[in-house]
């Protein structure tokens, strides 16, 4: 009885409060609120989380998930094991110890050197636009793509294979879409790169920039249906409007309130800072040994391809 | 005496409480019930001994925070103040209580022991010729050897079916995997380690052994039993997928999807003619339940082990059972792979050799700290 | 193998959930089982305390901790929020409960923000499974009895006694112990050697009782949390 | 195979060869759909007789069914998966008189028969092609389907004509080619008797 009374009591101390609220500003607020549902932009979010974010004070920075993703674990459930994932990233350290594997996103440029027995010089070299990055532990992979000679061609390649010599950022963005799948799709010139550019450097601490680009697909058919992929660096599809009807049908669009599902697909905060407070100082390590190394090089012209 | 419990087993009387009672006056009333020996009707297949009620009935007992604290203590007096060894939490075991025994030695076609593990999941690695591999990763639980039968004592229910005259007389060791407190199990199966002054474990198994390679009672296994380039068999309960169709389950291709079929489209079709046999075939395949069931994997290899955590790697995604599942891992029967060189006889001891290095590859395995795979130019 | 979705950060939660969703049957789909577990979810922050089918209740249990838990981290100027909080409470008025209620009551707890139980079946009826689905720190009376408190159930009476026993025995070695060794050290210095090896195994004899004093606190440790949960 | 896919792909198929930036065209072509002459297409373009034609058929459908403009086909004719099995259509990468012909027709040529025991051809495989009314043997250099890591994945599947002794009929491959070939094809040529090393030389570049 005397447990009840303190709750009832805590209750209406808590109460109270909105009472209050309630008699002043109750409809203007509640006004304000249903009026949230409006798409609105990136940046004031960010700024918000960052903000709540100052009292947690992490150990690590936050951006390391956006820079090194695949040393979160695969968030689903019933494949997790924590001695697994452990071990799993002592090995991937250890190779980022022989290859320097830098910061790059989905629409960054890169050049990748691998061995390669079947090549008369036993290696080759590709440069492309990273269209998709996928895969965590020691399977991450991208995918590069260049037009050479009028013809779209594209690599797979195993971010932890020790066949991969060398990986260099020709230039470092991101693009608007997390996967630029579309350029299969889009017109040559978008994913052609000279095999022999030259790396872009940007200035040390500045933000990576973000190419505000808009891609004009061919028409169709395509790989896929582009349209109903809510995408944002693709131009005017040009499609009658059946297909956008159609899109708007098969559309979901109350799977962004679905918390659990959310939830499911990604790792917790907290685990987060435990896997990078683990991984972080040999991670940064390599950063600062890998920025002495570029001081020293000097500049070396890459080979042409024969 | 035989025959009297027998006749009482004839009234739906369980047989050992016909023995307790043969003593008693209850034997007299049944004494015109007697029948022959012939009609003695011992179970065919006896449970061995390990085969008791493991789990006990759990509710809550509303004890006092002192009490629960004190049962505690007089566990880890009694077997150990707890400890992580190898990853694992588990309790530092009490001295061997039996007499040592002496070690035998390793002779080709000898049978060693296996070890219970874990399988905690798979990731790729890469060989020194640049392929890739996917890997089984598995942890060694905390193994201790609980009891060996030797051969004289032990009779399995049953006799090998391939070769039921077989010669080869063999033991049986009990592992036991992963401590836990004695209170969630019933006193019957506590008292199974009793004699090797281990804690009782979650996971009780049995290995088949050749006499040579008994292990003391009370003995840690670990994952350096095995080394790398070693071939094992790794045994383990396949993933429960329920009742399936016989696409699911058997491969079936089905019917067409159109062309004016109505409800055939994952039927499995003719299941046997009328000529003839006009019955269904033993061992049609038929739609039912899928998985659940141990499957042997044999022959993988050994690619990696870890001493540190007690891991094993093996070659190859496809052994039985999801991850956190456990397999029972043993030296490969096949007859090309066996072990060709003197082992870890009977199994590993760390207090014998010099410290193991933390991990071990195999020879034509590329370990991540190695530098990056080139290839050179020949003519 | 999927890569972390890495967009959008949130607490981790302090209850078991299904690697799996439940599909709660319903002829709408994905969305009708969202509306379904909207209506429970706003009911449980209304009421503070239901009882429903075990599904039902252990698929809201998580909506529930995930709205509540983001809403603690994001707080009410956080627009995204607010759209869920929007969506997932039916009535409006809950929404402020949400956040100037809930957020303080659960700013520090270290657990769950909710609790489950196993509720009884009718015993002639449909035996599907029911639970009580409850809001911690509600004004309700507990549904438990808190029975750790009961010295005088006949086991824990027995238990005290034992352990009386069991410590007097442990102090009678300890005793015993350190008569000898203090013989031997007598003795020792009689005869004029064999010291240092006694006075050695009487140290040994403290540290191990230290050690159990240690012991037990882990144990307790243990205990505790447990019974917070449920 | 209905008559609007194949007639959509040839249109593309030649939109593409028309000029670099194939789609551009297609649109400008749309654009002026409906003052557009087989003058103004001459004058704006580099066009051959044989092509004039198949334009002009295609902008009198248009004109004629506007609605049909962005309908290309009912459903997808070839796979977008891109295995290539008996009828693929593949793309002669080589400048042989009757492999630019069939390209520049708009008739590309046809898989008859693979060479392997799968049925599924992949890079380095043999395959029987039908183009322009005759028989003819090519080496696939470069397929549409997913590949594993390090060998190149091609937006088209490409082919070079041979004829029975491994000897290819043009002079130039004018697009990359893996360099996974050239193991595979070294192979081949102790295996069969046959000569690949000519079509190695022929290509101009590696990936």
């Amino acid at each position: 009885m005397a447990l009840w009374c303190r709750g009832v009591q805590r209750i209406l101390v808590d109460v109270r409060p909105i009472f209050s609220l309630f008699q002043t500003i109750g409809n203007t607020e509640y006004s304000s609120l249903s009026s949230v549902s409006r798409p609105e932009g990136l940046g004031s979010d960010e700024a918000k989380e960052a903000k709540t974010v100052e009292g947690h004070k992490p150990i690590v920075p936050l951006e390391c998930r956006f820079v090194y993703p695949e040393f979160l674990p695969d968030p689903r459930l019933d494949h997790r094991n924590s001695l697994r994932e452990k071990l799993e990233r002592m090995d991937m350290l250890n190779r980022r110890a022989h290859i320097d594997i830098p910061e790059f996103y989905v629409g960054s440029i890169l050049a990748v050197t691998s061995s390669n027995s079947h090549a008369p010089e036993k290696s080759s070299r590709f440069v492309g636009i990273c269209i998709q990055r996928g895969g965590c532990g020691l399977r991450a992979s991208f995918i590069l793509r260049n037009v050479i000679d009028h013809q779209g061609v594209e690599m797979f390649y195993e971010m932890y294979s020790p066949v991969v010599q060398k990986i260099e950022v020709l230039r470092l963005e991101k693009r608007l879409d997390n996967e630029l799948l579309y350029l299969r799709d889009a017109l040559p010139e978008y994913s052609t790169f000279q095999l022999d550019m030259e790396p872009e450097f940007l200035p040390e601490g500045a933000p990576v920039p973000v190419n505000p680009i808009k891609v004009k697909l061919k028409p169709r058919p395509w790989l896929e249906r582009w349209e109903r992929q809510e995408l944002k660096g693709v131009q005017d599809l040009g499609l009658p409007e059946r297909f956008y009807k159609r899109a708007a049908e098969v559309a979901r669009p109350w799977e962004k309130y679905d918390l659990m599902k959310e939830y499911r697909a990604s790792i917790p905060a907290e685990e987060q800072e435990e896997i990078f407070v683990e991984v972080y100082s040999q991670l940064q390590q390599l950063e600062v040994m890998r920025k002495k190394m570029k001081r020293r090089r000097t500049f070396v012209r890459p080979k042409k391809m024969g | 005496m035989a025959g009297v419990g027998c006749s009482v087993r004839g009234y739906f009387l369980p047989l050992r409480v016909a023995r307790n009672v043969v003593k008693g006056s209850i034997c007299c009333l049944f004494q015109q019930q007697v029948r022959g020996a012939k009609h003695l009707n011992y179970p065919r297949l006896r449970n061995p001994i390990w085969f008791v009620r493991k789990e006990r009935t759990k509710y809550e007992e509303h004890l006092t925070p002192e009490n629960k604290s004190f049962i505690q203590e007089v566990i880890h007096d009694k077997y150990g103040p707890p400890t992580v060894i190898g990853g694992i939490s588990t309790y530092k075991q009490s001295p061997l209580k039996l007499q040592p025994m002496e070690r035998g030695s390793w002779f080709p076609g000898c049978r060693r022991t296996g070890v219970i593990a874990r399988k905690i999941g798979i990731y790729p690695m890469w060989l020194k010729d640049g392929t890739r591999v996917l890997t089984t990763l598995l942890q060694v639980l905390d193994n201790h050897v609980i009891r060996y039968i030797p051969p004289e004592e032990f009779h399995p229910p049953r006799t090998s079916v391939r070769n039921p005259k077989s010669k080869q007389q063999l033991g049986c060791l009990l592992v036991g995997a992963e401590s836990a407190d004695p209170q969630t199990f019933t006193k019957e199966y506590c008292g199974l380690f009793k004699d090797s002054g281990v804690m009782p474990t979650k996971i009780l198994g049995r290995f088949l052994i050749s006499p040579e390679a008994a292990v003391q009672p009370g003995t840690p296994l670990y994952a350096s039993h095995f080394k790398p380039g070693d071939y094992v068999d790794v045994r383990g309960k396949t993933v429960y997928r329920g009742f399936q169709g016989v696409m699911t389950r058997w491969g079936f291709k089905g019917g067409p999807a159109s062309h004016g079929v109505t409800k055939t489209h994952r039927r499995p079709g003719n299941i046997g003619a009328g000529g003839g046999k006009a019955r269904v075939w033993p061992g049609q395949k038929m739609p039912g339940h899928m998985g659940n069931r141990y499957r042997i994997l044999y022959g993988l290899e050994v690619l990696r082990v870890n001493t540190k955590y007690n891991v094993i790697w093996v070659k190859g995604p496809a052994v039985a059972g999801e991850t956190n599942s456990t397999v029972y891992i043993y030296d490969t029967r096949l007859p090309l792979r066996k072990l060709k060189e003197t082992p870890h006889f009977p199994t590993y001891y760390p207090e014998d050799d010099d410290p193991l290095p933390d991990d071990i590859y195999s020879e034509n395995l590329h370990p991540f700290t190695a530098p990056t795979i080139t290839y050179e130019e020949n003519a | 193998m999927n890569q972390a979705d890495v967009s959008k950060l949130m607490s981790r939660l302090r209850i078991k959930y299904k690697p799996v969703r439940r599909r709660l049957k319903n002829p709408e789909g994905a969305e009708g089982r969202l509306k379904k577990i909207r209506k429970t979810l706003t009911a449980l922050l209304k009421h503070e305390r239901i009882e429903l089918n075990y599904n039902r209740a252990d698929e809201t249990r998580g909506y529930a901790e995930r709205l509540i838990s983001d809403a603690i981290r994001y707080g009410d100027c956080h627009r995204a929020t607010m759209e869920l909080a929007d969506y997932w409470i039916l009535e409006k008025q809950l929404i402020h409960k949400l956040f100037k209620v809930l957020v303080p009551r659960f700013d520090n707890c270290p657990v769950s923000y909710t609790r489950m139980y196993r509720a009884p079946r009718p015993c002639p009826g449909m035996y599907y499974k029911r639970a009580v689905l409850e809001l911690r720190g509600n004004p309700y009376p507990p549904l438990l009895p808190d029975m750790t408190a009961n010295r005088n159930l006949i086991h824990n009476v027995l238990l005290d006694e034992a352990q009386k026993e069991f410590r007097a025995q442990k102090y009678a070695e300890i005793a015993k112990k350190l008569e000898a060794a203090d013989d031997n050290v007598i003795k020792s210095i009689d005869d004029g050697d064999e010291e240092s090896s006694s006075a050695e195994s009487s140290g040994e004899d403290e540290t191990n009782v230290l050690g159990e004093a240690q012991v037990q606190q882990p144990g307790e440790k243990v205990v505790h949390p447990s019974q917070n949960m449920q | 195979m209905n008559c609007k896919g194949r007639m959509d792909s040839k249109f593309m198929l030649m939109a593409d060869l028309l000029c670099d930036k194939a789609a551009t065209t297609t649109a400008m072509l749309r654009e002026k759909l409906k003052t557009c002459t087989v003058e103004y297409i001459t004058n704006n373009f580099d066009v051959e007789s044989i092509w004039l034609n198949v334009i002009m058929k295609r902008l009198s459908m248009w004109r004629n069914f506007p609605e049909l403009m962005n309908v290309g086909r009912t459903f997808h004719t070839s796979s977008v998966c891109g295995h290539i099995i008996k009828l693929t259509r593949l793309r002669v990468v080589d400048n042989s008189e009757i492999g630019k012909q069939a390209m520049a027709e708009g008739k590309p040529p046809k898989c008859i028969h693979i060479y392997n025991k799968k049925g599924v051809g992949t890079i380095g495989d043999k395959v029987l092609v039908a183009v322009k009314g005759e028989k003819k043997k090519g080496i696939i250099v470069g397929v549409k389907q997913n590949q594993p890591s390090l060998i190149p994945k091609f937006d088209s599947n490409n082919v070079v004509l041979i004829d029975d002794t491994g000897t290819p009929l043009g002079t130039r491959i004018h697009v990359p080619i893996p360099q996974i070939l050239r193991t595979i094809l070294k192979e081949k040529n102790v295996v069969k008797g046959v000569d690949y090393t000519k079509l190695l030389a022929l290509a101009t570049r590696f990936v």
